[in-house]
Parts: structure tokens; sequence; C-alpha cells
């Protein structure tokens, strides 16, 4: 059954399936950052990497060299990663600051430090 | 702009009324800022109230008197008459009135003894035959030419319709000049007399604060705010086109009144006065109410006038008949011949009181009518007896003095008095002979009182303002006799002179500081302008002129015709009626004597007081240029070149010239007005009127000129009566019991009442609910809905500490959630699909 | 028996490296080794963006990510340069719920992927010869308002299909507005007494 | 020899390979593929290499001629041309140090990713036009992935600046991070401006556009592209940091910057970096406003020498191109050399003031000069005096314009489009043809 399936990897061309998977897996590692990473910009680099999952499958749909007739997006796909790209650079930007404006206050960039905002 | 009279007069007088209107407004809004301390606000309210005056002079001598040929006038020369009555108007209607008249006029009904009427015409001879139809005919009076409308209407509940409208006839026009020359001159006049007003702070003698005088920021502005408002106000009773609107005017006037009179409010005195105005003038307003409730409820309109088309012509129905009457052309219909017949409305109720008599009109007794007619008449005059300072209410308008002279000027002649008068007029028609001689009752109880008052007074302008009472007693005298030309004609004559009265009072007062006479004298040489004015109003005022030839001052003419009215209602009626001739000749004498008496004590003799006399001067141009204006006016407005009389004659509202007989009390006649210039009549009236008032000057100049007699001494001798004069016959007092102290009596026992029932009522019922409350407090509130609404915030309470575990304020956490709750959402969104397919 | 798809072996190759560098950044403790295998994680990304036919994309990807990225490389040197920071321990804890969950949505998230049969890949012959077309004009007028790649489609299917002209205007007004903010928040300032931490 | 190569892979990959997953593989593609990739490759490394080589030397000549010097005279007979090659076996051979507390990993790392930066950048640069450009991978946004790539540059040299836990090793890189950082800013605006005039982000279709005379080259096409120009090359020298703007390895303050640290072979891969980015946007100038591979006077289209007449012709049309190309990107670099030896370096906020307060300010209005420009005086070259060759409006994209959109406001390089379809296999078998 392995073998059927890395021989279809390697001759068969790529699905939208296998980007999506491919964007799970980098979604997952950045929701996981998010939620273990104590050091403010190692959220922010989670955020990142969630960010460039949910791109790839905006760029797997907007493809035609990986579409079998299904749901596609056409341009609207790799219009909206372009969005997300420009807005995730801006998001990164205020980010950045805020984690800076957050070391200045509390000289560190532990995010559990920051839980002021704890019920 | 075409000046045909329907479409120009409305605009030219609107205009007229509501420059002040916006006079008012702007020194209202701007008025503290208009020049320092607001000076050029005075400016502003003479701008429009000199303009409103231009404005009315073009309506007058632009569009009045051009489109409407003025009547040969009676009060000339008695033997003109013969020749004139070809070139009375020759229409049908009014030769069938004419005939109506001819076959019901009192006169004619009790032809054959002492109507005087036959018995002009015998004195005239047989070759005077004729002259019956002549003197029937103009003695029925053709309906007077008026343009009746509306600008706005307020609104229509029912058939009640109120309505901004105009109404005008010769008798407005007149008014509107009238009134408006003497704002003009006022305002002018004032604009030096309240110069004190400027300055800021001013500084108010009469009023002591902590024992300094009060001083206050002056009120320049607002002196002037309100003059403007009492000129619009006063213009719109003129110009008003129905009941309705004159009441609402009416008011005006009276606040205004209120506002000017309560100017100096800091002190007590003008603060009391101005309530003293108010209140007594709603008292009159009251009677004014029932007056148009009556009228209303009867005849279901409040128009004067009908309905008419642009054009100023009556519109009629298919049938002919009047579209929309007013009150007037119902009450006096040509079918009954212009006679005041009451109509089918308001004998409604006698009609139903009286099934039997249904069939047949004439049967009716028509005294239900009448008796509504009366209640009306009395009604309205009521208010007139209120503004216009009538024999119960009169007390007032003395105690206005404390208003600031040139109010006082304007009050006493053009505006608020004169409203009253005005009013008598306009409802002429409306009054029953009952009604007349009620209001000529009031009037001669007036001017006598007023008279007897005057001649104690040392004050100057009190003197001023009794005489003003006594004179508008004669006015309402000449109404309620049925002299409407005269009453209305004395009205406009008075104005003149006894504002130029006033103005120099006053312009005597802002000389030497003093109201009292008996620091006066002898200022003759300081003010002459002034002194010699006055001279001219007092000599008008008592109406001077050579006897039996039309020279003389304006008083002279108006007066006489007075006179002669109450001589040929004497003569007609005879018995007890002679007394209101008495009175009215016994009043033109005190009237001599009292202003000649004033006269004398200011200006003549020797200065009683030095220091004043010193400081006295003659006032500025500003004032003193008014007072020549009105000075001339005083003289000459009432010459019968002028034709002031046939201007009146043209507005005379139609029927009432003939008279007419009483209707409840059988044997009351009011004559014909036209009668009162029988010859003879006017013989013995003008030398009764001269030599009384020759008697009045020459006791004056007896007491006080010459000084043969010594006042004092006078006083001594007469002690009771002078105590009974100098205190106003104890009016005052006697409201005081009558009135004031049952008022206030009454009061105290109903607060005692209040106190001791309802309060008591009303504390045991808030007890009882307080106890009901507090048992369902415990009862109901405390356990039920507490109880509910505890349990619900419990349960917030906990979810809320339950959800505060969650909000750990860890950010890590916070992702952690969010990526679990999006699983099983996702999770729970494919286990339904799932279920969904199998 | 048929021949290697090599476009497929790059797939391999780059998606690979894109989840490999991905476990990295988040196994990785060493805040600049972090950053440095996003980077490397970003730049497969980037690869992946270029063999689905997306050059354009793929080289904003690595242009503004990259950049961007470097920045945050900056950031978190200057901000870490004390030792504490370099090395900040994750707790065992975190490890496991963060395990357990990132599980739980990778798993999630695979079956979907692997649920609609047709995104299981086109038929080689069906792709093998498609002409490369370059997809950078298509993108810049459609950033101007015209869609190209819907020209030929029925009006119905068309409406609402409008160009991303207002899109990008609002996305260079957010731009501004965020530097301009990032700048604020990031200015120095002189704070006396800090705020009471924790 | 290709036979024999496919015949050794088949045996190769079938029989040990693959046939233990069960699946046999034809080749054929495969040795393409693998033959192409490394002669790309290899002519990469070898350019950059020897072109470090070479630069060096002729830093070290041009610098000692402007220092009133000699320069290195022996090594290798005359002008010591072998100078570099005996300092590179001397640094292969120097012993490879690392300081405690560094990095390893990173330490390590960092020169390769430098390295393997620059080079990638040579991947999207073509060497010769024509229908069969010389170009590693034929990218129809070339300038874009240039620059993108250039700015990758930068990342190892921060590595090895963290890495090195070293105080001067670490504002180094800080410095240029933000030096480099702030000026793609303004170059990538620079670039921009030929790129809106050709339509196309396509390097060879750029430089197919500035055929013929040099009046046809961008950098004359009008006074905003004139000035960008300059613009571009102070950007391009702030983004390698050369000086001025080498305030990376400031000397006289930071010991040596970024790499004081490294030794030998490592450090040499730094230099080898920095020289070839040096190379990349000389040749990114000379093909985006100096007309590429056509030289000032078309002499291989006048001798004939084109893929019209003939694989040997357009191969040796190319040859001229490639020669056209170097020789304007070795005198970029050589007149970068130059500026080095001749102005001192800027303070850190000179720096950036440079960047900020000139550069991009003046790059935005030549890019909005140069849009107006070409708005008004469409098909208009060398300062609008002549009228544009046919090329300049011809636009290589693979998107057909269809008569609908002509009705937006068409750009002048979309009036005629011509359909190219190749697969990247056509593409990678044309240059398996062309070599």
């Amino acid at each position: 059954m392995t073998t059927s399936l890395l021989a279809n990897l390697l001759t068969e061309p790529p699905g939208v399936a296998h980007y999506m998977t491919v964007g799970a897996v980098m979604f997952v590692c950045g929701a996981m950052c998010m939620a273990t990473k104590r050091n403010a910009l190692g959220v922010l680099m989670g955020i990142e990497l969630v960010l460039n999952g949910a791109n790839l499958n905006f760029i797997a749909f907007g493809s035609k060299y990986l579409d079998n007739g299904g749901p596609q997006l056409g341009l609207d796909g790799s219009l909206i990663a372009l969005f997300v790209i420009v807005l995730a650079a801006a998001e990164a930007a205020v980010a950045l600051a805020i984690a800076l404006n957050f070391y200045n206050n509390h000289d560190s960039i532990d995010v559990d430090r920051a839980d002021q905002l704890q019920g | 702009m075409d000046l045909t009279p329907a479409t120009a007069l409305p605009k030219l007088l609107a205009a007229a009324w509501l420059l002040p209107l916006a006079s008012f407004v702007v020194i209202l809004f701007v008025g503290k800022r208009l020049g320092p301390h607001g000076k050029w606000a005075g400016y502003v309210a003479v701008g429009a109230i000199v303009s409103a005056f231009l404005l009315s002079c073009v309506a007058m001598f632009v569009v009045w008197l051009p489109n409407h040929e003025l009547p040969v006038t009676h009060h000339g020369e008695h033997h003109e008459e013969g020749d004139e009555h070809d070139d009375a108007p020759a229409d049908d209607d009014h030769q069938h009135g004419t005939a109506a008249i001819l076959q019901d006029s009192p006169l004619t009904a009790r032809a054959g003894h002492d109507s005087p009427f036959q018995l002009a015409a015998f004195q005239e001879g047989e070759a005077h035959a004729d002259e019956h139809a002549a003197e029937a005919g103009h003695a029925a009076n053709p309906p007077p030419t008026y343009y009746f409308g509306d600008w706005y209407s307020l609104g229509q509940f029912g058939n009640l319709k109120l309505t901004i409208g105009y109404y005008i006839d010769a008798l407005t026009v007149t008014m509107f000049c009238m009134v408006t020359l003497i704002a003009s001159c006022v305002h002018i006049y004032a604009l030096g007399y309240m110069h004190d007003e400027l300055h800021d702070p001013y500084h108010d003698h009469e009023v002591i604060v902590h024992g300094h005088h009060l001083s206050r920021p002056g009120r320049f502005h607002r002196f002037f705010q309100y003059l403007s408002l009492f000129c619009f106000s006063m213009l719109g009773i003129v110009i008003a086109g129905n009941v309705a609107m004159v009441f609402v005017f009416w008011e005006l006037v009276g606040i205004c009144s209120y506002f000017l009179i309560g100017f100096y409010f800091e002190r007590h005195s003008a603060s009391t006065a101005a309530n003293k105005a108010f209140i007594v003038n709603r008292v009159g307003d009251f009677g004014m109410l029932i007056g148009m409730m009556a009228l209303w409820a009867s005849l279901g309109t409040f128009a004067f006038g009908d309905k008419q088309d642009a054009k100023g012509q009556t519109v009629l129905t298919e049938s002919g008949a009047i579209a929309e009457p007013g009150i007037f052309s119902q009450l006096r219909t040509a079918e009954n011949g212009y006679r005041l017949v009451p109509p089918a409305s308001m004998i409604a109720e006698e009609r139903r009181h009286q099934p039997a008599l249904e069939a047949n009109e004439e049967t009716l007794s028509h005294t239900h009518g009448h008796w509504l007619l009366l209640v009306a008449g009395v009604g309205i005059f009521c208010g007139c007896v209120g503004k216009s300072a009538q024999f119960p209410l009169h007390v007032w308008l003395p105690d206005a003095m404390e208003g600031p002279t040139p109010v006082s000027a304007l009050v006493h002649s053009a505006t608020m008095v004169a409203a009253g008068v005005y009013l008598v007029g306009r409802f002429y028609p409306a009054f029953c002979p009952e009604a007349l001689l009620v209001i000529a009752i009031i009037g001669c109880i007036t001017l006598s009182l007023a008279a007897t008052i005057a001649i104690t007074a040392t004050d100057i302008k009190r003197v001023l303002a009794y005489s003003t009472v006594s004179q508008l007693g004669y006015m309402m005298l000449a109404l309620g006799l049925g002299g409407w030309i005269a009453g209305l004609f004395h009205l406009i004559t008075h104005a003149f002179f006894k504002s130029l009265l006033f103005m120099c009072s006053g312009s005597v007062i802002h000389a030497v500081h003093t109201n009292d006479m008996t620091e006066m004298g002898g200022l003759r040489k300081k003010m002459p302008i002034t002194a010699y004015t006055m001279l001219i109003g007092c000599l008008a005022i008592i109406g001077a002129g050579v006897p039996l030839t039309p020279i003389g001052f304006s008083g002279y003419f108006s007066k006489d015709s007075i006179i002669e009215q109450a001589w040929s209602h004497a003569q007609t009626n005879g018995g007890v009626y002679w007394v209101f001739l008495a009175m009215a000749v016994i009043g033109a004498s005190m009237t001599a004597f009292y202003m000649f008496r004033l006269w004398f004590m200011t200006f003549t003799g020797a200065p009683r007081d030095h220091h004043k006399y010193d400081h006295a001067h003659e006032s500025p141009r500003v004032m003193t240029g008014p007072l020549v204006l009105l000075a001339i006016f005083a003289i000459a407005v009432a010459w019968p070149a002028f034709r002031l009389t046939g201007l009146l004659e043209q507005a005379q509202p139609v029927g009432t010239a003939a008279g007419g007989s009483g209707m409840l009390i059988e044997d009351l006649v009011v004559p014909a007005e036209h009668l009162s210039h029988a010859p003879d009549i006017k013989l013995r009236a003008g030398l009764a009127a001269f030599s009384s008032a020759f008697i009045g000057v020459f006791g004056a100049a007896v007491v006080y000129l010459w000084g043969y007699l010594n006042p004092k001494e006078i006083k001594q001798t007469f002690k009771p009566i002078y105590t009974l004069l100098w205190n106003k016959w104890y009016f005052d007092q006697l409201y005081n019991v009558l009135f004031i102290r049952p008022a206030l009596f009454i009061g105290r026992q109903i607060a005692a009442f209040d106190r001791g029932v309802i309060d008591w009522f009303l504390h045991s019922c808030a007890w009882t609910v307080r106890l009901f409350s507090m048992v369902f407090d415990v009862v109901f509130d405390r356990t039920l809905v507490d109880g509910t609404v505890n349990t619900a915030a419990n349960w917030t309470w906990d979810f809320g500490l339950l959800l505060r575990r969650f909000q750990t304020g860890s950010l890590r956490q916070y992702v952690l959630f969010i990526v679990m709750g999006t699983w099983f959402m996702c999770l729970a969104y494919f286990a339904a699909a799932f279920v969904l397919m199998s | 028996m048929n021949a290697i798809y090599w476009p497929s072996v790059f797939f391999l190759l780059f998606g690979a490296m894109a989840c490999g560098f991905a476990l990295a950044v988040l196994l990785s403790a060493n805040i600049v080794r972090m950053a440095f295998y996003l980077v490397m994680s970003l730049a497969a990304t980037a690869g992946l963006f270029f063999l689905a036919g997306q050059e354009f994309v793929g080289a904003m990807q690595l242009l503004i990510y990259v950049g961007g990225t470097l920045v945050l490389l900056i950031f978190g040197v200057m901000l870490t340069s004390q030792e504490r920071f370099v090395n900040m321990k994750t707790l065992a804890g975190d490890w496991v719920i963060g395990m357990i969950a990132g599980g739980a949505l990778l798993s999630l998230l695979t079956a979907a992927a692997f649920s609609v049969p047709e995104w299981r890949g086109p038929e080689r012959a069906a792709v093998e010869n498609l002409p490369i077309e370059p997809n950078a004009t298509p993108i810049g007028m459609g950033l101007l308002g015209a869609r190209v790649d819907q020209i030929g489609a029925p009006a119905d299917e068309r409406a609402g299909m409008a160009g991303y002209l207002f899109p990008f205007e609002i996305v260079s007004v957010h731009l501004l507005v965020v530097l301009i903010g990032a700048a604020y928040l990031a200015r120095a300032k002189r704070r006396s007494n800090p705020l009471p931490t924790g | 020899m290709a036979s024999a190569i496919n015949n050794l892979l088949d045996w190769l990959l079938t029989s040990w390979l693959l046939s233990g997953l069960g699946l046999s593989v034809s080749t054929d593609s495969a040795i393409g593929y693998v033959v192409a990739a490394f002669i790309h490759i290899a002519l990469i490394i070898n350019l950059v290499a020897v072109g470090a080589l070479v630069f060096i030397w002729l830093e070290r000549k041009i610098s000692g001629r402007i220092q009133d010097r000699l320069g290195p005279t022996r090594v290798g007979g005359k002008f010591g041309w072998l100078q570099t090659l005996a300092d590179g076996l001397k640094l292969i051979t120097k012993e490879d140090l690392m300081p405690d507390g560094a990095d390893g990993f990173l330490f390590k790392i960092a020169p390769y990713i430098s390295f393997a930066a620059s080079i990638a950048a040579f991947i999207a640069i073509p060497f010769a036009g024509g229908p069969y450009p010389w170009i590693a991978q034929h990218l129809n946004t070339g300038v874009f992935f240039v620059i993108a790539v250039l700015g990758l540059e930068v990342f190892g040299v921060i590595l090895a600046g963290y890495s090195s836990a070293s105080k001067w090793s670490l504002f180094g890189a800080m410095r240029e991070a933000a030096q480099v950082v702030s000026y793609e800013v303004p170059l990538g605006m620079c670039a921009v401006v030929p790129v809106l005039i050709a339509g196309s982000m396509d390097m060879v279709v750029i430089g197919n556009q500035q055929a013929g005379f040099f009046t046809n080259w961008f950098i004359f096409h009008d006074p905003a592209t004139f000035i960008t120009f300059w613009v571009y090359f102070t950007c391009a020298l702030a983004s390698v940091n050369r000086a001025p703007f080498d305030l990376a390895e400031a000397e006289s303050e930071l010991v040596a910057g970024f790499h004081t640290e490294y030794s030998g072979l490592r450090w040499s891969f730094f230099f080898m970096a920095e020289y070839g980015s040096m190379l990349s946007v000389s040749l990114l100038a000379s093909i985006l406003f100096l007309g590429g591979w056509h030289g000032p006077i078309p002499i291989a289209s006048l001798l004939g020498l084109t893929a019209e007449n003939g694989d040997v012709a357009g191969y040796v049309g190319n040859l001229l191109g490639l020669t056209n190309v170097l020789f304007k990107g070795v005198v970029g670099v050589s007149v970068m050399i130059w500026i080095r030896w001749t102005l001192p370096r800027l303070r850190i906020d000179q720096v950036m003031a440079t960047c900020l307060k000139y550069c991009t300010p003046i790059a935005a209005v030549m890019f909005l000069g140069a849009v107006l420009w070409q708005y008004n005086l469409p098909g208009r070259t060398f300062f609008g005096l002549l009228a544009a060759p046919p090329a300049m409006f011809s636009v290589d994209e693979g998107w057909e314009a269809p008569p609908a959109v002509t009705t937006e406001p068409a750009k002048p390089a979309m009036v005629e489009v011509r359909v190219e379809g190749l697969t990247p296999q056509q593409v990678a078998a044309n240059q398996e043809r062309g070599n």
C-alpha cells in the first residue's frame, strides 16, 4: 500500500489535497507555536506559519495545474493570497510594535507575563 | 403696484402693522449690541414706526381717499342739508333700505308726537315737506365700504374658524394714521426722555437698596422693544378682521402695558401698578370672553365682515344671499332694513320653547334674542371698560403713571385706552339700545367721577390721567347716546391733544424732576415751548372755540358734537335722560377748571420751589419737536376743511346712524345721529359748552392765576368733599374692602380647607398606600421579584465565575481554546453531515 | 509502470522542506534558529507557489515574507540579546496539551483534505502539456479592476466578479495606517515607572 | 555520450533504486533535467567564483593605482594576475576557527546561505536573448525574483553576525540588516520603472525590447529613467553594502563587522557572495537600463547572426550578447570598486538619510514621471526624440488580451501580444539543445 502511495506520489501530479496537507501541517505547527511558545516573537512566527498554511490552500485552489474539476477559485485564489501576504506583513509590523511596547513596559517578552486580562 | 384698494390696502397696512413687530424682534435679539448701551435700538424702533406712519399715509392719501368719495359732512351749517340729499348714493338696495327705514323706523312709528325729526322738519317749514325722505335718506346711511379677508388661517375646529384677517374701512385707515403718527412722536420724544437709561449703570434715585440708590444696567433698548411690541399690538387690534384676533391683540396690549408700566419694576409702586393694571384688565377681559362666547354660540362666526373676493366684492350664493355673512350683516340684514334684529339662530332657543308659535315668525317676542344681544353687547363692553378704564375698572389708569411718561402718553392717547373706545365703535352694530344705555351710564359716571378727582389731584400726571378717564367717559357717553361719529371723532382729537399734554408734562417733569405741581410754578419763562404747546393742549381739551362758528381748536368740534348728541338724546327721551346732558356740561366745566388749574400752577405765578426752578431748563429739540408737531395737530385736526368727520361717516356702520328703539325697554329711543345737527340743538349745545368751559377757566384763573381765592381755605371749607375726592372716592379702599379683603378671606378659608381636609385626606391616602406598599414590599417584592432577580443574578455570577477560569489571560491557552473550538465545530459539522447522509 | 513526474518530485521536496522546517520552528527553543527555520519554511512555500504556477505570488512571498521575517529576526535578536530570552523552555504540560490539540486538528484537516475525490489531483495527461500561463498581468489587471479571466464567461457568471481595485486601495491605505501606527507604538517612551507586571 | 549516461542511469535507477519500490522509470526526461541542472549550476558557480577571483585582483590593482601603488605584481608573472588564486589556496589551507559560545549550526551555515542567495539571483538572469535565451530558468517575473533573492543574502550575514557571539559581529549584522531592508524599497522602485516601460517583468522581454542601437536603451528612454538609473546604482551599492555604504564591515569601528570571527574558506564564501551580488546587481542594471545583450551598435543583427539564420548563427549571436552583458556587468563592478576607493565611508545616520530622504522620494517621483511620460508619449524613445522599434510594443506574456479588455485603460505595452506555449520540459529541452 505504502509503495503504491509513494508510486502515485512520484508518478502522478500532485493535487489540491496534497497542498492542503502541507498547508495543514504548517497550519498546525503554527498553531502549536502560538500555543506553546512563551516568547512573543515565537508566537509571531507561529502566526506567520498559520497564515502561510492558509495561503497555500488559496494558491492550491487557484492553480489550474492542480485542478481536477473540483471547486476552483481561479484568479481569486492568487489575488486573495496576495492580499493575505500583504496584510500579513502589515500585521507583523504592528505585532512587532506591540511586542516592543510590551518589552518596554515589562522588560520581558514572555507572553505568560502578559496576563493582566486574567479574569 | 396697482393701487386698487382691495389689493393695495391689505398689503400696505399689513406692512405698516408688521414693521414694529420686526423692530421688536430685532431689538429683542440684538438690542443690547446695537450701539453703545443699545443706543441704536431706539433708532431702529423709530425707523420702524415712522415708516409705518408713512405707509399708513400712503394707504390714506394715495389709496383710500382717491378711491372713495367723501360724503358731505353735516357737522357744518345745518341749512346745507336741504340741497344735499340728491348726492346721496342712489343704488337699489339703498332705496330699499330707505323704504325699510321709512316704514319701520322707530321715528316714523312714533311720528306725530315729539319726534325731534318731525320737530326739526316743522321748524324748517312746509316748504321742506319733501325732506322726510331726504332726512330719512341720510338718516339711513349706506352700507360702508370695507375690505375684509384673511391673511392666514390658524385653524378650523368645526365651524370655529380662527384666522389672522383684516377688516379695513375708513375708520381703520384713520386709526392707523393716528396711532402711527402719535406713536412716532412718542418714540422720537422718548429718544430724548429715556437717555438716562443709556448710562451704564443707571442710578434709580427712587429705589434704595441697603441705603444706596439702586444702580442697574440701562434698559434703553428694552424700553423701545416694548414700545414696538405695543404699537404692533395696537395696530393689530385696529386691523383685526374678527373678534378672536381682536382678543389676542387685546391681551398683547395688556401684557405690553404691564411691561411698560412696570418698566422701573424695582420700584415697588411701579410693580404693583403694573400688576393692578394687568389684573383689572383681566376682569374686563372675562366679560369680553362671555360676550364673545354669546356671539359665537349664536352666530357661529367671529368675522366682522362678509366674505369677499379678490376685488373686494361680497361673495354671494346663487340665491343671492351672502355666502359667509359676518357678525354685523347677520345682525343687521338688508331684509330688516338694517335694523338690529336678533337673527333666527338667536331665537332658535326660544322657538324650541314655544313650538306652538312655530308657525308665524311675527308672533315671536324675540325677548330671548334681545337678552342674548344684551349679554353679548354688555360683555364686549366689559372688555372695553377694562381697557378704557371706565367706571368700575378705572382705578388702574392713574396708577399707570408709574411708567415712563412717553408710555403714559402712548397709553393714554393712542393705544391702550383708545383700544376700548375703538372696539365699542367697531362693535357698534351689535349693541342693542339697552346695551348702549349701559354704555352711556357707565361713561357718564366715569366722566363726572374722574373729573371730580382730577380737580384735587396735585400730581401733574395724575391730573392728566384723570382727565383722560373723564374724556374716555365722554366718548363712551357719546357712543352710548347714539353719537357714533361724535364718539370716535372725540377719540381721535383727544388722542392728539392728550398725547401732547402728556409729553408736555413729561417735559416739565424732565426739567424739574418732580411730579408735584405744588413744587412748580412760573416755569413759563424757563420753558416757553413746553408752556405754550401745553396751553394749546389745554385749550384743545376744554374745547375752546368761537361758538356757532367753525373756528376753534380740535376739541371744540368733537366735544360740541358730543354735547349736541347728549342734548338730542335728552330731548328725544326726556325725563331722567337729561342727567346725561347735565353731566356732560358740568364735566366740561370741570375739565376746563382742572386743566387750567394745572397750567396755571405749573407755568404761571411765582416759583414755589426755587431750587427746582433754577434747575429747570427747556427740553432738548428731540422732545420739543414732537410737541410742536402735535400742537399743530391738536389745533387743526378737526377743522371741517379736513373733513375728518366725513371720513368717519364713510365707516359708519349701516343702520346705526338711524338710531333705534329699545326692545326690552320700550320707551328707550336712540336718536338718529343727524338729528343732533338740528340748529336749535347746535345753538344751545354750543352756548352751553362754551359757557361751561369759560366758567371752568374763569374759576381756575380766579383761584390759581389771580389768587383772589386761596385754595387752602377752599380745602378747609369743603374738607369732607375734598378728602373724599383726594382719596379718589375711596375707590381703592372700597375695592380693598369689597374684593381684596373678601378674596383674601376666602382664600384663607380655602387654604384652611385645603390643609385641614384635602391635605388630610391625601396624607391619609398616602399613608395607606405606603402601608400597603410596605406590606407588598415585604410579601411580594422582597421574596418573589427580588428572589427571581437575585437568582438570575446569582446564576449569571456563577456562570461568570465559571467563564472566569477560561479567561486566563494567557495568550497560548486562548490559542488552544480556538483550536479545540474549531476542531469540535468541524467535527460536529461532519457528524451532522454524516447523519444527514445516512 | 509510468515515468516519474518530476514536478511531483519537486513537490515532495518542497513540501517536505516546508513541513520539516515548520516542525523545526515548532520544536526548536532558540528564537534565532526558529527564525532561520521559519525563513526556510517560507522559502519552501514560495517554491510550492512556483510549482503551482503562481510565480508572481511566489516572488511576492520571497520578497515580502522573507523580508518581513528578516525584520522579525532582527527584532528578535535585538530584543533577546539578553541570554535569558534566547532559550525559553516550553513546559512539558504545554507540550502534551499542544500535541493533543494539534494532532486532533491535523487529523481533522487531513481527513477534510482527502475527503473530496476531485482534490486528489488531476490526470497526468491533463496537466502535462498545459502551457505556462504567466499570471502577473492578470493579477495586475485584476488589481486594476479588470477581470481578464472572466472575459469569456457569460454575464450572469461575471455578475459580482468585479476586480479588486477597491480592496487594493483599501489595503494600500491600510498599509499606510499600519506603518504610522507601528511607528507610533514602537516609538521610544521615557517611562519613569513601568506598569506593574503580572 | 548523452545516450551512455542515459543507459547508465536507466540501469541504475530501474534495477536498484526504484525496483524496490515496484516501479520503473523511463529516464529520458530525467537525464535532461539532471544534465541541464548540472550544466546551469556549474556555469553559474564558475561565473561567480571566477568572477570573484577576477574582481578581487581587479580591486587590488585599481585600489593600488588609485593610491598611487602598483598592487600585486609578481604572482603569475605579469600583473600578479594569479595573486587571488594564491590567496584562495591560502584560505583553503587555513584553520577553520569557531569561537566558544558561538551557535555552531548557524555559524557554519551562515556563509553558505549568503553564497547560495547570491548565486540564486543568477538563476533568473539572462545572458543572451533571442528566441532561445541563455537563462537558467526563464521566469516571467525575473526582475522581481532577482531582487527578492538579493534580499536574502543579508540573511546569512545576520545569522553570521548573531551566531559568532561577538559584539562587533552583531553590530555589523544589525547595521547591514537595517541598511539592506531599507534600501530594498528604493531599489525595487527603481527596478519597477523599466518594468513599467517594458510592460513585463520578464527580463528576456525587457532585454529584447532594447534591441537595436543604444538609443533604444531604457536609460535613454526618458529623463526619468536616466535619473532612475543613477538612483538604482546608488541603491545597488548600498544593498550589496559596498563602500561608501559598507558599514557592516567598518574596520575603524567594528573590527571587521559581521565576519570578524570568520576565517578561511567560510570567510572566502562571504567574499564570493559579496562579489557575486555585486555582479548580479550590475547585470541587472545592464539588462534593465543598458540594453542587456545588445551592444550600442547591433553588430549581431547587422551581421545576420540571429536565430532566423540557423542555430549556429543564433549561437554566435548569443555569444556576442553574452560578451555584451558580461562587459557591462564588469564595467559596473569596476565603477563600484572605483567608488569604494574614492569616497569616504558614510555614518549610519547619513546612510539612512540617503535612503529615506533622497533615494526613496526621488525614485517615487521618477516612477511618476516615467508613468506620465509613457502615457503622454507612447511609442517614443531616446527622450521622446525617436520612434520606438516595434519590439518595444510586443510583450511576451502568455496571456492573450481579448478586445474586451482593451476598453480598459490599456498600457501601450499590451497592444500586440503573442502567445508562447512552453512547458518547463520544453524549456529544458531548449536549454539542452542550446548547450
